[in-house]
């Protein structure tokens, strides 16, 4: 291990706002965690759950609050004490109804108290058996609270939007420097409260700078003539090339991401009948969908089938067979069988420009042409394609998730839980999904949750308003001299543990 | 219908071109620079005449000829035909004018569409005017090319295929097709070579005996103007100087700038060598015409009068008629001039 | 072809200068003789597109590509045609002067006129600043233009055509030429500028004691200005000789239709003497004598054999196998 | 005094001009489907954020009210808040134009660099074997699209030979000037074709021109004939051009700066359409507005200096 | 008689000297014209493979016999694809064009001719279009009445007419000052003769050159949309699209995108040639 130095890490877009509350975006949420600290981390696996600023937590028997313990003398990145009314505080502004759209997460939390400068009980309103992996998520960080209410502004967004132009939390590094739109720049927190191997705090590195990149092939040339020590989102097309460059380290690391097509099966979709609302057209199309040619054309082989909608990352996930192996036959006999034996037209909204959703969709337009049914692809800009979305108003779309928790609950609330957003807005229901999953978000039995998920995934799988298609990692390209980094199943980047070789 | 009615007549005929209207002029509240082109012009042409109209350059020759035809509408007074003031005419009334009088151009190159053929140059003056019906067209157009005097196969072949003298004629015949009384050429030959000039003034010369047109011949050559007009008008700087007969004019001319212009155009006789200039200065700016007589800064008889009054056309005998205050100027001596210090 | 222009003045002989075009090659000049003793003006006259301008640009050597000049060309003894480069720049613009027929286009827009002046100065002589300032202004005065101060400052376009023209003429005589070849410095003008020009020139030769070549399709200039002319028909000299007497009897009759072609004083509204026909293309020329499809002498022996430029009297010459019948068909009229 | 005057007027014209891309940017980013919201939260977000973050933007409210409050602020110079990255749009406007300003005057320079003496070449030697290559060249050039002229940039400079950066931006001027070299001559090359063409045309042309003989008549050295008579006339034209093409290089930047990763105002623009930042969005487009004006307004000026006759 | 005689005498002659003598950049531009357009009409006579049928067994062929070209990402033979855009991008290069050609020259030839309050109104439209963002425009445009083809050439269209307009106006400006258009007036033609029969096809010349131009122009900007995804939408082939698909490849399956990248280039060379030589073959002869 060596101390020191600046790591260059290529971005393919700038952070928007740098408030662990009020940020809506990726680009903001998978380098929060560098700056602000939550009371648990995420294993490394994103499975479960680790000490993070609280050393000690403990749940109480009847699931109802968790005590938590301050660690000794942990301060702020200014120097300032982390203390229980910093977490109370910050707690509260995590859970207020207002306030971004995170709040779900920590929906359970009925108060919390403080009791003295180190301990801190949460109380809940009901047993939440996700509520531990919610206080490693972004939005439940501690921030200073007075430093936050210093900030120029009278409301909180007001503040919130001061005070993310100079950022303090206690996180292994703090804000430099932030020219919009093309560097981010942070450096080492002095306050840092984890050690590294050497027994010395962390982190290794002084610097982490963030240039950004949008272009891919041009992230990958500066990686290569060493202007960047790493790259994010490298495009699959590159992964095998990067595989066999000497300089670099392709690393692909474990993800919760899944990319799947959504499908609105309302009867109806403006006045006009909905093929779509046919199961057997549903599981037709699934099965006329060679996969493994998907794998290969969009993900370079980097990618595997999906076995559930969920991605094995994620916790409680079920299912060890692909789903819907490629079955021409099959799907021929199910679309005899469904109301459009001859098949029909439809579309597909594309994101302008998405190479990977582009390919997805010009193979799905081949291989449904072999079912009889006849794909149009529209490709619109996010915001179009978002309001299509909510509003229910749209044939297919691509998509893909990535989990924000450690927990089965985001996705499946999403996906197949109707009340929240109609199953992906597609207006499939199942009152079975529904009523398991209402129960599952009680049951701290994780054996009886486990059974709970794994019919859900079962109905869904079978009858979802979705085309799953495969999971991939995440391809980042690091120097050979780069160590110790991390990006975890949820996407964040971690860099309190990378090193780089002088 | 009453003869002594001359056919064309303009009566006190002002023309005024406004120039840019920059923002520092009207800051300063100065007007918009205008160019005075004509100002009061008050002439007649007859039946049958040729009348020459010669001055130099700018003086408003082309200004005069273009508001005969209404391609200009006059700022003041009227240009009447036939008695008839022709802006009031419209419609139907409008296009027998235009059929009536006709004018041909100076420029041999802009005045014929270079992507139009001579036969549909001249057959749609035809057709417009319906002047024969449709079968009856090309015949006509052989007559017309025949009666100009061009090469037999010139229907089919553009203007640039021409010489500056034929496509002169082209302009004549197009304006013949339309069977016109009057024709007001401006500066018919000025663009052309000499030997050239002389074939096509002979053109005119026979064809207004044989179709008894009345030309108004705009020229700046004085030779030209005098071998052909009945009746020549000088004029300068957008007004009428002097009107007279040809012969008047050129032997006794009543008016110090016609003499001048007489004085300076070249003598053909070697023999008959001057070095003395016959007029000094330039021509001022039309953009600002003195008040009084225009000619009054280059005059060698200038007095005061001359500076304040405009003086007015006023006969000097037997249809003669000279805007001067000198009323007995080129009379019988010639007065001598008043001081030089101008 | 008198000796006393073997060593002094301008010596043209055998020009010829030819342009290979895409419709085949046109000789604008062919085979020119023309001598210019000093202080004697020369007339050139002939139609638009005889070879006028083509013949003074091939003298100054500034024929542009694709043109070809062959011949011979002598100043003051100096071939003007083979000398270097370098020699020629020092003459041209100091020793032989050049005016112009626009003066619109040839004086450069973009440039106030006292800096065009200045740089003829400054390109031949070695005044400084001031003393070139003060020329300039000398030399507009001299051509008429009033407060030359100001004037110098100005662009050509707040010039009127008059003065463009004396502009020019400052320019040409800025180094005191001793030739001077103007291409129709009057044909733009108004008669009464004309006028003023044309004898601003002949005070001007007196004075400076220069040659000039005088182009000009107008007669009455020529009759009005020179001591000597010379007639041009397609490229060629066809008639030369003092000035009365080619007017007098014309031994050409190319030169006698040009004659007849101008009104004179005496028949209005009779017909004119005009030439028929029209001048012929440059590239393809009749065989035979050039003029002899407009011709009212011509023979068979025109036809066929193109006329020489034949000396018949002291400085008389025509290019006619007929001249002398010419010549007694002008005396009866 | 006339000079005055004429940009007193000129910058008059511009009113009416900048009035009306106002009005149409407001009106077509309004039409443009999705919302703010939509762009921002994306696929998670529940009707009742979108709502409530319309709310807080004044989208709920009908278009003349939004527009007449817009024109409110925008009298007194406040352009309002980004609403992706929530900094005020001058301060955005302030970080990002001058990358592209910096970036359109080098090219404007290569341009020149390139085109001007290549075109006399081409013009001196007309059809010669010199002209032709010089004309194919840079008509190949021409017929590029500008994406695909910069990933060959990039591949043979940057990633093969390693003589310049792959994009960015740097942090000192030196650097600037260095990381902006390649996409600088990316949008130099289409401008200088165009450039080269008009100049060679307009070169011919002057040289033609009879006041080049008079110049030559006078004696005058080739060199100064040259510079002061062909040069500056030649450049009348062509200097036109350039305003005009300097104008639309100004907007057109987008793509450049993202295969080139040039963090400047066209990226920005691009970014603000995708994501409905409508504040952004219309202080740009106006600011640009402006700025194109004005590179006219110099363009002319520039051409009365050359050009007397044009100063009335 | 005469007449009927010698008309198609003369013009057969004409037209046999003239031959030889059409400008040199006309007769390649024409024939690279030409053969885009043959390619254009009919690519299934010359594209060896179906543009669409994927081949799951040589994705990301390098050139070869089997594929001249080689293949892309989906097994799609380039060179088929290649030849296929040709009927999408000279489509893109006609329809982006001529209603702002028409329409343009029509507002140009009234503007230019009328002069006045028109000429003012114009001139502030103009200046408008000319300082607005013309991609953001497209983008913007594209955007709101979503992405295809058919509304790119709607956006183009409602800003493209301008140039032509302008350049007509200009030219009708000249014109009508010329002793011709005078005539007309004199002979008593109505102002729509004038326009029509006399001023336009005097002034249209500039208008037909910068045609040419914005032809290739087009394609470039169909390209630059395609490549945003705004354009033309899969499975067409065009070539904007298809470089944009090559561009993660350029350096494993550099054809991808260099033989697209070539056809542009010629194409637009044709267009610009050919420009060139029409601009020479209409220069009126005075
Ligand atoms: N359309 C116009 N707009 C502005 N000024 C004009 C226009 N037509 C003529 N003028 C001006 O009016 C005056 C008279 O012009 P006009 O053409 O009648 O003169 P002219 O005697 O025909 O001259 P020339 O002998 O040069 O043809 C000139 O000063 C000219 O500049
Ligand atoms: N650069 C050139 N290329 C081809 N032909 C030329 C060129 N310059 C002149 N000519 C030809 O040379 C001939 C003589 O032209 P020149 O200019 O000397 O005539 P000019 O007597 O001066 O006529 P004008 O009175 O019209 O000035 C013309 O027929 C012309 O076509
Ligand atoms: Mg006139
Ligand atoms: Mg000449
Ligand atoms: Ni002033």
């Amino acid at each position: 291990i060596e101390r020191g130095g600046t790591l260059t890490y290529g971005r393919y877009a700038d952070s928007l706002f740098l408030d662990p509350v009020l940020n809506d975006a990726n680009v903001d949420i998978w380098i929060l965690s560098n700056l602000y600290d939550t009371l648990l981390l995420p294993t490394d696996d994103g499975k479960d759950v680790k000490p993070g600023l609280a050393s000690e937590y403990k749940m109480a028997d009847d699931g109802m609050s968790i005590a938590l313990t301050l660690r000794d003398g942990i301060k702020f990145s200014d120097g300032s004490p982390i203390t229980a009314s910093d977490v109370v505080w910050s707690l509260k502004r995590a859970t207020k109804k207002d306030n971004g759209i995170w709040g779900f997460m920590v929906d359970s939390i009925d108060d919390i108290v403080a009791d003295g400068d180190t301990k801190v009980t949460i109380k809940l309103k009901h047993p939440d058996p996700a509520i531990l992996a919610a206080l490693t998520v972004f939005n439940t960080a501690i921030m200073p609270q007075k430093a936050f209410e210093a900030a120029k502004g009278t409301t909180d967004e007001e503040k919130a939007k001061d005070f993310g132009t100079h950022p303090v939390g206690s996180g292994a590094f703090m804000l430099k420097s932030w020219d919009r739109g093309s560097v981010m720049k942070l450096v080492k927190n002095p306050y840092y409260w984890a050690k590294g191997e050497d027994g010395q705090p962390l982190p290794y590195l002084d610097e982490v700078d963030f240039p950004v990149i949008p272009d891919d092939a041009t992230r990958i040339l500066k990686l290569g003539s060493g202007e960047l020590d790493g790259a994010e989102f490298i495009p699959y097309s590159r992964v095998a090339e990067l595989k066999g460059s000497a300089a670099v380290d392709m690393e692909l690391f474990p993800s919760t991401r899944v990319q799947y097509v959504t499908m609105n099966v309302r009867p109806e979709i403006d006045g006009k009948k909905n093929p779509l609302s046919d199961v057997k057209v549903r599981q037709a199309m699934n099965y006329a969908i060679n996969k493994q040619a998907i794998i290969q054309i969009v993900t370079h082989g980097v990618g595997t089938p999906q076995t559930s909608y969920m991605s094995t990352a994620t916790p409680l996930h079920a299912g060890d067979q692909p789903l819907y192996p490629y079955d021409l036959e099959k799907a021929k006999s199910l679309m005899k069988e469904s109301g459009y034996p001859d098949g029909f037209s439809t579309s597909i909204l594309v994101l302008a420009g998405n190479q990977d959703q582009i390919s997805i969709s010009t193979a799905l337009q081949q291989m449904l042409g072999q079912i009889g049914v006849k794909l149009d692809l529209q490709q619109v800009d996010n915001a179009t394609l978002t309001q299509q979305y909510r509003e229910g108003k749209f044939v297919m779309r691509n998509a893909a998730w990535t989990d924000d928790i450690a927990d089965p609950n985001e996705i499946t609330s999403y996906f197949a839980y109707s009340p929240n957003i109609d199953a992906l807005h597609t207006g499939w229901n199942s009152e079975e999904a529904d009523t398991l999953f209402e129960a599952s978000q009680k049951e701290m039995d994780g054996a009886k949750r486990a059974e709970e998920y794994a019919r859900i995934q079962e109905i869904f799988n079978t009858t979802g308003p979705t085309l799953p298609l495969y999971e991939t990692p995440y391809p980042v390209a690091l120097s050979k001299k780069v160590h110790g980094f991390l990006q975890i199943p949820l996407g964040n980047n971690i860099f309190s543990g990378a090193w780089k070789d002088k | 219908m009453n003869t002594n009615v001359p056919l064309l007549s303009i009566d006190g005929l002002s023309k005024e071109f406004s120039g840019p209207f920059s923002l520092s002029r009207r800051l300063k509240g100065l007007p918009p620079i205008s160019v005075k082109a004509l100002n009061h012009v008050t002439l007649d042409v007859k039946r049958g005449e040729t009348l020459g109209i010669v001055g130099e350059s700018g003086c408003g020759k082309s200004t005069l000829a273009r508001c005969m035809v209404r391609l200009y509408e006059p700022d003041g007074g009227a240009v009447r035909f036939e008695g008839k003031d022709i802006s009031t005419l419209k419609g139907p009334e409008r296009r027998a004018f235009n059929r009536r009088v006709q004018m041909i151009f100076q420029d041999p190159y802009g005045s014929l569409n270079p992507r139009m053929t001579v036969a549909q140059i001249l057959g749609e003056a035809l057709s417009v005017h319906r002047m024969r019906p449709k079968t009856e067209i090309p015949a006509r157009i052989a007559e017309l090319i025949e009666l100009v005097r061009l090469p037999e196969d010139a229907a089919h072949r553009r203007p640039h295929e021409f010489s500056g003298g034929q496509r002169q004629r082209i302009g004549i015949a197009r304006a013949l097709a339309v069977e016109p009384e009057v024709i007001v050429a401006d500066e018919l030959v000025s663009a052309l070579d000499v030997s050239v000039q002389a074939q096509v003034v002979n053109l005119l010369l026979q064809l207004q005996e044989k179709l008894k047109l009345t030309v108004v011949f705009v020229a700046h050559d004085l030779r030209l103007v005098r071998h052909i007009s009945h009746r020549v008008a000088v004029m300068y700087l957008g007004q009428v100087m002097e009107i007279a007969t040809a012969e008047a004019l050129f032997t006794a001319p009543r008016h110090p700038y016609s003499k001048a212009l007489l004085d300076a155009a070249p003598d053909l006789d070697p023999e008959n060598r001057s070095r003395a200039v016959a007029a000094t200065g330039e021509i001022p700016s039309p953009m600002n015409v003195p008040p009084g007589c225009p000619f009054a800064s280059r005059c060698p008889y200038v007095f005061d009068r001359c500076r304040t009054e405009r003086p007015l056309l006023t006969p000097r005998g037997t249809g003669q008629y000279a805007a001067c205050h000198l009323t007995d100027f080129g009379a019988a001596e010639p007065p001598v001039p008043a001081s030089t210090e101008t | 072809m008198t000796t006393a222009a073997e060593q002094s003045g301008l010596l043209v002989r055998g020009l010829t200068t030819t342009f290979d075009t895409a419709r085949g090659t046109a000789i604008a000049a062919a085979d020119i003789d023309l001598d210019v003793a000093p202080g004697e003006v020369v007339g050139l006259v002939g139609e638009s597109g005889s070879g006028k301008s083509v013949t003074l640009r091939s003298i100054m050597r500034l024929v542009r590509e694709p043109g070809k000049v062959r011949g011979r060309v002598e100043w003051n003894g100096r071939d003007l045609i083979g000398m270097p480069a370098e020699d020629l720049r020092r003459l041209r613009g100091s020793e032989i002067a050049m005016i112009f027929q626009e003066p619109m286009t040839a004086l450069n827009p973009v440039l106030p006129v006292g800096l065009q002046i200045d740089e003829n100065l400054k390109a031949h002589t070695d005044l400084g600043r001031k003393a070139r300032q003060a020329r300039a202004i000398e030399l507009m005065t001299i051509v008429g233009i009033p407060s030359p101060e100001t004037r110098l400052k100005e662009y050509p376009h707040q010039f009127s055509g008059g003065m463009r023209q004396r502009a020019m003429i400052a320019i040409a005589l800025a180094c005191s030429p001793k030739l001077l070849l103007a291409d129709e410095p009057t044909t733009a003008l108004d008669v009464t500028i004309q006028d003023q020009i044309l004898k601003l020139l002949l005070d001007l030769r007196d004075r400076l004691q220069m040659s000039v070549v005088l182009v000009t399709h107008d007669l009455g200039v020529v009759a009005q200005t020179c001591d000597r002319m010379a007639v041009m028909y397609a490229g060629r000299i066809v008639e030369t000789g003092t000035v009365p007497e080619v007017f007098a009897t014309p031994h050409h009759p190319y030169t006698r239709g040009l004659l007849g072609s101008v009104p004179n004083a005496d028949a209005p509204r009779t017909l004119l003497r005009s030439i028929d026909g029209t001048p012929p293309n440059l590239t393809d020329l009749p065989a035979g004598c050039a003029f002899h499809p407009r011709c009212a002498f011509a023979t068979d022996l025109c036809r066929r054999e193109r006329p020489p430029l034949e000396t018949f009297g002291p400085g008389r010459a025509a290019a006619c196998f007929h001249h002398q019948q010419v010549a007694r068909a002008e005396a009866l009229v | 005094m006339h000079l005055l005057s004429f940009i007193l007027r000129r910058l008059l014209q511009m009113i009416p001009t900048i009035i009306f891309i106002f009005v149409v940017t407001f009106v077509l980013v309004r039409l443009l489907p999705g919302d703010p919201a939509s762009a921002m939260i994306g696929d998670r977000a529940l009707d009742a954020d979108v709502t409530r973050i319309n709310h807080q933007l004044g989208l709920d409210k009908p278009l003349p009210v939004q527009f007449l409050y817009y024109v409110e602020r925008i009298v007194t110079g406040d352009l309002g808040d980004s609403i992706a990255l929530k900094l005020p749009v001058t301060t955005l406007i302030a970080q990002r134009l001058p990358v592209t300003l910096l970036m359109t005057a080098m090219a404007a320079v290569i341009a020149l660099v390139l085109a001007v003496p290549l075109a006399f070449v081409a013009a001196l030697r007309r059809d010669s074997i010199a002209d032709n290559a010089i004309r194919g060249a840079f008509q190949v050039g021409l017929s590029m699209p500008v994406f695909y002229v910069g990933i060959i940039l990039l591949t043979v400079f940057a990633a093969q030979f390693k003589i310049f950066p792959v994009g960015g931006y740097g942090e000192t001027v030196t650097e600037h000037l260095y990381h902006l070299f390649l996409p600088s001559l990316t949008l130099a090359l289409s401008l200088s074709a165009i450039l080269m063409r008009n100049l060679r045309a307009s070169v011919i042309a002057v040289m033609n021109a009879e006041y080049v003989d008079f110049a030559a008549a006078k004696g005058l050295r080739s060199t100064v004939i040259l510079y002061r008579h062909i040069l500056r006339n030649a450049l009348i034209s062509t200097v036109t051009l350039f305003g005009l093409q300097i104008g639309t290089m100004l907007g057109g930047a987008v793509v450049t700066e993202t295969v080139f990763a040039v963090p400047g105002a066209g990226r920005l623009l691009i970014d603000s359409i995708f994501g409905r930042d409508y504040p952004v969005l219309q202080g740009l487009t106006i600011t640009l507005a402006v700025l194109v004006s004005i590179t006219f307004l110099l363009t002319d000026i520039f051409q009365a200096w050359l050009d007397p006759r044009v100063a009335r | 008689m005469t007449l009927q005689d010698t008309k198609p005498a003369a013009t057969r002659r004409l037209a046999l000297s003239r031959l030889p003598k059409q400008p040199l950049s006309l007769v390649f531009g024409g024939l690279l014209l030409l053969a885009s357009v043959v390619l254009a009409v009919v690519p299934q006579l010359f594209a060896p493979y179906d543009p669409n049928a994927f081949d799951y067994n040589a994705l990301l062929a390098p050139p070869s016999a089997a594929h001249l070209f080689g293949t892309d990402s989906f097994g799609r033979d380039v060179l088929s694809r290649v030849i296929h855009a040709y009927t999408i991008d000279m489509q893109i290069a006609i329809f982006a064009t001529i209603f702002p050609f028409v329409f343009g020259t029509l507002v140009g030839a009234f503007v230019g001719y009328y002069g006045g309050l028109t000429e003012a109104i114009f001139g502030r439209v103009v200046d408008a279009v000319i300082t607005f963002p013309f991609l953001v425009l497209v983008i913007a445009i594209v955007s709101v009445l979503g992405p295809g083809l058919g509304n790119m050439y709607v956006a183009v269209s409602i800003v493209g007419w301008v140039f032509y307009a302008r350049l007509v106006a200009a030219e009708v400006k000249v014109q009508k000052r010329l002793d011709y258009a005078d005539a007309g007036r004199v002979m008593g033609y109505t102002a729509m003769r004038i326009i029509f029969r006399h001023l336009l096809p005097n002034a249209i010349t500039p208008a037909i050159v910068y045609w040419m131009t914005d032809m290739a122009l087009a394609i470039l900007l169909g390209s630059s949309l395609g490549y945003l995804g705004l354009g033309a939408q899969p499975p067409i082939s065009e070539w904007g699209v298809q470089i944009a698909d090559g561009k993660n490849f350029m350096n494993t399956a550099w054809w991808i995108s260099v033989f697209p990248g070539v056809a542009i280039v010629l194409t637009g060379l044709g267009f610009s040639l050919a420009g060139d030589g029409v601009a020479e073959l209409l220069r009126v002869k005075r």
